[in-house]
């Protein structure tokens, strides 16, 4: 591979300058011959079944084409990803640079600006699946410019759920601000008849997120991504484990979008497979990604991302990767149509999140200028996520599972929830484990053992809270 | 801790890397454990380590964590700052050191050659660490003037 | 390998002279400190799991070891087998014997009466897991005696379900006494301590085989080998791909057993994974395996036998078995607790089942001498099954799938059922597919869509009856 | 069929293969197509074949299905049958024909070798290999005389 020793845009620094014009990125995109990813999305929906992508990316370029056509040779997914390296997500394009070029299999994906948009392209047509770009970056501008000249039609993230998770000191009003620039330049390509796939990222921190919490902030990234001109937003939600609140969760997605969002946008419910710890054991952690498919197909999802048996241990190998695509396509099995999710139980969970979700966005949504509101919001704790990376969410909120495993709030922090919320949410949780011990210290090994959820489930390791196996 | 002087660590995740939770209940922990500790939180530079050991001298580790893989590059200037004095505690690392789900221990050779003094698994050997590490130091210190 | 010019026993042709007495094997199986079958079984019914094994079996020895180590290593199925060549199954020792000096890999199994019984130890040393032999021999006696000596704990077949199918021209008088011989050999072994699990094979001829033929046979040759002194028996199930016939199937199983045979006999269902033609495409023929096991899990089975994704292809790889057996695995996750069968249907269904077995067994139990009226009431047709390779069953009853999919009976041939049974059937497959072509053509073209049933509905094949698709 | 003639062919599966449904539904087929067929069913050696011929000189092809994998050991006899004049029609074998799911063609050679006529993968293609085996046979035999 020949050392790239220039950054895409003027010399030495990255910029998108040397771009082409976003016509013509668009008639590219369509002399390529393949579906866009908001249409893969959209058959997906119509033929009723759920669409398989995979996370996947690794720092060479020959490298990266080899592991999308062997992900598309062997399990062929619906969608492909190419996952970002965590320095260009946070705009550390020299030390992206300097790995790629001294080490690259040290990074953690592929640095998309660092290879510039000629080399996309080439990925790109590489394989016949649309792509996606996933990653987590706070300011998102100059990566999502290369990601649209290298023909690439799905791109991930916002303005709250790609900076609180992914860095510590950007101001939201930043990230709020770049990423506005970003759906602005999806409306523009919207008017020149390319839909991109704009997917918010309602895994925020992956573990322990309650739902309400989840949505309601994909919900105003969503209104702020559809007034900037998106026209295809996929919501994504991050499977908590529980089945009758997960599937509840999906479909809330759609009721949500009639309430929330103006008709004209496609919305998508995605399923993201458990995001949390996930359990070591090989035949343990495939029970959970078959389970994660399952319920995304219960809970009407467009798609699903998939996990790898390898998840606990690092960025997966390809044969994980593949194997992880097909296991969780099982799930689409026309053989399945029998199985079922409690549907009562599943109605009334779904009321109480649709609830939850209007107490929280409702009084962010009536500020004159939603952006502003929102960094109010997060400053007063009104707003808010759990072990948040930033400095810019307090993460006063307590989460805990219920005796059942559902993710309840133990603390609502400074939610603005009504009386009805909060007493359902403690009643939820009388059942649940909790030890005779001090308040502090049970209240960390509750969570530790909520952490370690599955790994405890498959027993893999010991519950901190009971100290005596009933075994 | 049988003792009651005190005991202050400097807590942080690296540069590239915005793993929250572990982070979260190792500071937790370690202040059960009665230590303060400064956490420095995710993405933290090694310059911003640099910067809170001037800012407290008396600490008597630099704790890291790191998940992402990304650790070697991350921590790329630490030479820089223990050559120029900025960091004088011993350093500990632990978390997900490489890229990928097989492990070379080789990767671990190269954060030593990076002026890592211990790698950690578990967060569970912290605290046996940094008494053994504070112990070696007393002593280095007791030893030092008998053999000037 | 060192080639083999001998048989056990005396020199040039095969017996067992030279194995040793029972006890001796007894002993031996005691100091191999592994469990036996039975007990796994026990243990498996017990933890609420489905066992889980493979079939495997390759010519030559080293190959044999190698295969058993590699997909315990892998996939650590509960219960290993060896399956047997079709020469060694129809005693053509002289054959079996030919190919493993000449081309051990043009054998279909492991020829175990050619390698005798001091490398059948070898290869039971080489796992943990306990083994079964799996064949199809109408006279196993030979086989039985090896596989004994060599400490193997499981045997398959039975003097009907593994004569009819596996062979043109053996009486079943014959095939009756030879495994009334095995039989009464388990008594003897079971005297000495030892538990011999005998598995029936009531899959019989896997394609379209009604549930209350598979079972009726299955209670015959249960309460036979039960005289002769078996105290446990796993009484096999072909899944028919309708989920709950599948599931009533299996779970008539102990209903049939408390009615039908004494109390201390241990009997167990077991699940075959689909036995007919199966899908060609991988991801399809994955879908069919994991909804066996599934099945399986539903109708309470203590085993399931596995297939792989190349099963229309040919006796698949290691690495094919490995995948089957750890996908299968998957549907015992306790994840899935929450997946459930219709169960008024199924109790519906099971109604029917035992109802037909009655009808069909009873008679024959009614007889003084049930061999005798078992060889009688094959040859009136009284007991039948459809597709017989052999010429002593008639083979005139017309299987057919109803609208949902369940087999049911088109003729019942001279099956002695009532005219409720009848009726029954007939206005199960009023719904049924059917041309208005001529009869007979109708008759085979519908047959033949049956047949091809999953591979229709995964759609890699028309529907001959469909001439002209809806899509 | 769209002459009058009687056309008989024998059908049978290889020595040790006992699988029956591919049999029973090539031999309903053929009937269907108006050919009688000998069918000996499942589990026939080579020396039931060769029976069969005596007894049908008349019969224009041993028709024989295998799918265990065993046909090359089952037909080990068919030369010497073939050399003692007891099969003289040609032979066609069909099914699946050799062990495993991967499939040489090396395989195919030595049953070719082993002297079997034809080797057909579905049984549709019967009717024209017959047609045109019999075919050409009757063009040898018209041809003969002439040339000798
Ligand atoms: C939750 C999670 C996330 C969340 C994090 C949210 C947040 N802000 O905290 C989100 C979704 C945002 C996320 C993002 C990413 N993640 Co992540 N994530 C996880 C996951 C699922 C759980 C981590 C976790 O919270 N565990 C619970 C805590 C308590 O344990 P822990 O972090 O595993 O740490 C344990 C030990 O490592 C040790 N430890 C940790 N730190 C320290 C420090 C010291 C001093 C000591 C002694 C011990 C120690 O103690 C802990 C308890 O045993 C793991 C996989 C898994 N384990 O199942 C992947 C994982 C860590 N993530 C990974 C990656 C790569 C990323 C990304 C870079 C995306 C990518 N390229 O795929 C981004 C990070 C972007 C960035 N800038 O860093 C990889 C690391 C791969 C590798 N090293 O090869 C993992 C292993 C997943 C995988 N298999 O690919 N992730
Ligand atoms: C049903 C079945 C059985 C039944 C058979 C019952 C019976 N008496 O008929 C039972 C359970 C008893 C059985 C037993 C065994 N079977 Co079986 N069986 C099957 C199965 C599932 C379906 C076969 C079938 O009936 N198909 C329907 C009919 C209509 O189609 P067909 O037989 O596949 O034939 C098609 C073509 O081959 C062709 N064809 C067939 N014959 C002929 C003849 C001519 C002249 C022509 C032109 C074409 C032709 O036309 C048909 C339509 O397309 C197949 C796998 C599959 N296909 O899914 C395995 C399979 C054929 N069996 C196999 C084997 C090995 C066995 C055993 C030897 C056990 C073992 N060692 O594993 C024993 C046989 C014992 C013996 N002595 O022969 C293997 C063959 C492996 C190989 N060649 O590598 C297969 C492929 C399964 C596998 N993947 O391992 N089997």
């Amino acid at each position: 591979m020949t050392k790239i020793s220039y950054l895409p845009g003027h010399s030495g620094s990255p910029g998108t300058d040397a771009l082409p014009p976003l016509a013509e990125s668009v008639d590219y995109i369509a002399s390529l011959g393949k579906p866009t990813a908001a249409r893969v999305l959209m058959d997906a929906r119509d033929a009723g079944r759920v669409a398989i992508q995979p996370r996947c990316g690794v720092g060479g370029h020959e490298e990266m084409k080899a592991l999308l056509r062997e992900l598309e040779n062997q399990a062929a997914p619906d969608i492909l990803t190419l996952t970002i390296d965590s320095h260009t997500r946070l705009k550390r394009f020299e030390q992206a640079l300097r790995s790629l070029n001294r080490a690259p299999a040290d990074l953690n994906g592929y640095p998309l600006v660092s290879h510039g948009y000629l080399r996309g392209r080439e990925v790109n047509e590489s394989v016949t699946a649309p792509l996606e770009i996933r990653h987590g970056s706070p300011d998102a501008r100059i990566l999502f410019d290369v990601a649209v000249a290298s023909g690439i039609t799905s791109f991930e993230g916002g303005g709250i759920s790609y900076n609180l998770p992914y860095s510590k000191a950007v101001p939201l009003a930043e990230s709020l601000a770049a990423w506005n620039a970003v759906d602005a330049v999806c409306g523009e390509l919207a008017g020149l008849g390319l839909i991109v796939d704009r997917e918010l990222f309602g895994t925020l921190t992956a573990v322990l997120v309650p739902p309400s919490i989840s949505l309601a902030i994909s919900v105003l990234e969503a209104v702020l991504a559809a007034r900037a001109g998106v026209r295809c937003i996929s919501v994504s939600y991050p499977q908590s484990g529980h089945l009758v609140q997960d599937v509840a969760a999906l479909r809330a997605i759609p009721v949500l979008a009639r309430t929330y969002l103006p008709p004209e946008v496609d919305v998508h419910a995605v399923l993201h497979e458990f995001m949390g710890v996930f359990p070591k054991k090989r035949g343990n952690a495939e029970d959970l990604i078959f389970y994660g498919a399952l319920v995304a197909r219960l809970g009407g999802a467009s798609k699903l991302i998939t996990k790898t048996y390898q998840e606990a241990f690092g960025i997966p190998d390809t044969r994980a990767n593949v194997e992880g695509l097909r296991l969780a396509d099982r799930a689409n099995s026309p053989l399945l149509d029998f199985v079922k999710a409690d549907e009562e139980r599943v109605a009334d969970e779904l009321s109480w999140i649709v609830d939850e979700v209007a107490d929280i966005v409702e009084p962010v949504l009536a500020a004159p200028d939603t952006m502003t509101a929102v960094v109010d919001a997060f400053a007063a704790g009104r707003l808010d996520i759990p072990f948040s990376a930033s400095r810019y969410a307090k993460s006063e909120i307590i989460p805990k599972r219920d005796a059942e495993g559902a993710i309840r709030y133990l603390s609502t922090g400074s939610l603005p929830f009504g009386d009805r919320t909060r007493r359902h949410n403690s009643d939820l949780l009388k059942g649940a484990d909790s030890t005779g011990g001090p308040v502090i210290g049970s209240l960390l090994t509750g969570l530790t053992d909520d952490i370690n959820y599955f790994p405890a489930l498959f027993r893999e390791i010991r519950k901190e809270t009971q100290e005596e196996d009933a075994e | 801790m049988s003792h009651s002087e005190r005991r202050l660590v400097i807590l942080g995740v690296a540069a590239s890397d915005s793993h929250a939770v572990a982070n979260h209940l190792i500071a937790h922990a370690l202040r059960g454990l009665g230590f303060e500790v400064e956490n420095l939180g995710t993405c933290t530079p090694v310059e911003e380590f640099a910067q809170a050991c001037e800012q407290y001298p008396d600490a008597e580790a630099v704790i890291i964590g790191s998940l992402n893989g990304h650790v070697h590059e991350d921590l790329r200037d630490l030479p820089a700052a223990r050559e120029a004095g900025r960091i004088t505690c011993p350093v500990i690392v632990g978390g997900n050191l490489s890229v990928g789900s097989k492990k070379d221990p080789r990767d671990l050779e190269r954060l030593k050659a990076l002026g890592v003094d211990r790698i950690l698994q578990d967060p569970a050997q912290l605290l046996p660490a940094l008494d053994e590490l504070r112990a070696s130091r007393t002593a280095d210190r007791q030893r030092l003037p008998v053999a000037s």
